[in-house]
């Protein structure tokens, strides 16, 4: 969305929204307008909120429905217009539209969630909210301000008899250094001590050579490679991997696999291929 | 005006008789000499001086709150004035004088109009966390917006707030209330009425919108649209 | 603001008697408040200002000599004095109250990276022993930095890890979160509210392999530290 830069006037409609009510052929013209500057629009709700001051009524009595309807004009015209429009203007048509059957219809007993008037009533209150948000911040702005209307001290007394060294920082460079520090991890080429790694491809290679001379069952544990035996991170590595291979060659049906009971030992033996063809 | 906290007045911790001068090796300078003082630091630093500084930096036994007192009355109605910034104080000029300072007037950073309702939002809502301004301004708040014033250090973040995912939120500081001329930040154009008018209520949509998140009340879909 | 004032006024108003009020657009404005205007000028520029300078400043009509004579008796024995520099005039300080200046005589310094970095994990994993600090920062911690940052009273020694070798950590302190303006470390926003408020780089990875698992680059061991 591009944003619109407003110098010290939030407040201020797009230019293209004209407060007057137009007569008819001004209104389309305006409406073109209002579809073209749609870039210049924060969001569905602004757009509401345009439309809402083009009533001219006070926003606490703004006619939910009518002006629903003029949103949902809006963007039929600018569908006419092939003008696409954010998603979010098209869900929060979708959701006028839904209330405006809502307020249409009789209400539903059986339905127990909110109201289509209490819906209504808050999304009152959101184009209220927003327009007095818009107001301070105009009324903000227009302060007297430091550096413009009032001053500081132009020379700032320092007086260096004795000189203490002190040392800056601001919670910006804070945030931004532990950023910094977190996404270097991200940035970080991939890398990893591989001495304490045994690789599928490793296994898989011991295994096919072992499983030639192999008879009868043996137990996986049993076919890890020497140096690999003792408990700790090299026993599960080579224990990881030497299990995936042993799938592997399993599913390729090079080897049969047995276990008794769950988290018993594993055992494999090489497959009979005459047998089993 | 005179709500300044005069908790420097010890009433219990000087045991010897209150009659009595203080204690110390020095006899605490009188009033108008106190005013000078005052005068003087506060008339030497550009920034405002918070109550706490002009306590440690005045002889024992001074007494600020009283001195500032007298000295805002001196300077009332004069080209430069003594005002109140939060906790603190500064001597700056009237600002019906603004069209003599010309030479004086710095650029002012052009703000987008997100940034300016973004600041708005903070300081009449405080402590307010980032779904919340996104809920009152109807999209999300784009990459830059907090970030852009969190560097002119006019908002700064506040406590988490005790709800699930504990989210931070955003007050306004004292550079804030110095740039816009206010004591505080209770002295906000028009923020009773908008109190009174319900407009600052933290009302929550009613019920059912599929994605009525607690944690995240934005409007339907918006935040992860306008996520750049 | 009304900009611009009365640059306006013909140049030809200023006729030969003094008494006489100008003829000019604009009546010359009291001595009263010709003082104060005097007053606001001196007191916001940076260097003093000349008796040429006042004249082109001040509306037409002014008497900026009268004037300042007035303002030098208004100041005398005040904190702040009117004082002739050369041939501009510029308050300062009361030379008798010099030695209140001395709490404004430091020097600032902006804190290294290292130790900016060492004091951002601190904050953010506190209470942190130095091995972690280290592993975070993948390079050394040097013992100036923490040196630092303690001197600074930034960071104080927490607890002891009880962990073998039993291990210092370090914690941030009061005096760390009153510089930071944070009312408790916990207030820091973590990671994805950084990236949120733009405060992160939200660069693709490089090396294209959609890695969409964060878990799967981080190095062995440093994931339980980076729990948020």
């Amino acid at each position: 969305m591009t944003a619109e830069q407003m110098q010290d006037n939030p407040a201020g409609a797009p230019a293209s929204a004209s407060r007057l009510a137009p007569p008819d052929p001004a209104q389309r013209l305006a409406e073109e307008a209002l579809i073209v500057d749609v870039d210049g629009f924060e969001g569905p709700l602004d757009l509401l909120l345009t439309l809402a001051r083009r009533q001219k009524v006070d926003l606490r009595r703004i006619p939910i429905l009518q002006l629903a309807e003029q949103y949902l004009h809006f963007v039929e015209a600018a569908r006419a217009l092939r003008i696409e429009l954010a998603a979010d203007y098209l869900v929060m048509a979708a959701w006028l539209a839904y209330l405006k059957s809502r307020l249409l219809l009789p209400p539903d007993p059986a339905d127990d969630g909110p109201s289509a008037e209490d819906m209504a009533a808050h999304l009152a209150f959101q184009l209220e909210r927003l327009e007095a948000m818009r107001e301070s911040a105009a009324r903000l702005m227009a302060r007297d301000r430091l550096g413009r209307d009032f001053h500081a001290r132009g020379a700032p007394e320092l007086v260096t008899v004795s000189r203490h060294m002190r040392y800056s920082a601001s919670l910006l460079d804070l945030m931004q250094a532990y950023a910094r520090l977190r996404t270097r991890d991200e940035f970080r080429p991939y890398a990893f001590d591989r001495t304490d790694v045994f690789s599928l491809e490793q296994a898989l290679d011991r295994l096919r050579s072992l499983i030639g001379a192999q008879v009868g069952w043996a137990e996986l544990a049993q076919c890890l490679p020497p140096g690999w035996r003792v408990p700790g991170p090299r026993r599960r590595s080579a224990l990881a991997s030497t299990f995936a291979a042993s799938l592997e060659l399993a599913k390729q049906g090079q080897l049969e696999l047995r276990q008794s009971d769950p988290f018993a030992p594993v055992s494999l033996r090489p497959r009979d291929r005459k047998g089993s063809a | 005006m005179s709500d300044l906290p005069d908790s420097d007045t010890p009433p219990a911790s000087q045991p010897a008789g209150p009659a009595a001068p203080a204690p110390g090796l020095f006899p605490i300078p009188p009033m108008a000499e106190q005013e000078r003082m005052i005068e003087a630091i506060l008339f030497a630093s550009a920034q405002p001086v918070g109550m706490a500084e002009l306590a440690r930096r005045l002889p024992q036994g001074c007494d600020p709150a009283e001195a500032l007192v007298h000295l805002r009355h001196r300077y009332a109605g004069r080209g430069v004035t003594l005002v109140r910034v939060g906790d603190a104080w500064a001597f700056r000029t009237a600002p019906d004088l603004a069209w003599l300072m010309h030479a004086e007037q710095v650029e002012m950073r052009r703000l987008s109009r997100a940034a300016i309702e973004t600041l708005a939002i903070v300081a009449y809502h405080q402590p307010v966390t980032r779904a919340e301004i996104e809920e009152i301004r109807g999209v999300a708040v784009s990459r830059g917006t907090l970030d852009q014033l969190l560097e002119l250090e006019w908002i700064r973040l506040g406590r988490r707030r005790m709800t699930p995912g504990r989210p931070v939120t955003f007050v306004v500081t004292d550079a804030f209330l110095d740039h816009f001329g206010l004591e505080s930040a209770r002295d906000l154009p028009g923020l009773k009425e908008l109190r009174e008018a319900g407009l600052l209520d933290n009302r929550p949509r009613p019920g059912g919108a599929p994605d009525d998140d607690p944690d995240d009340s934005t409007p339907p879909g918006q935040s992860e649209l306008f996520e750049d």
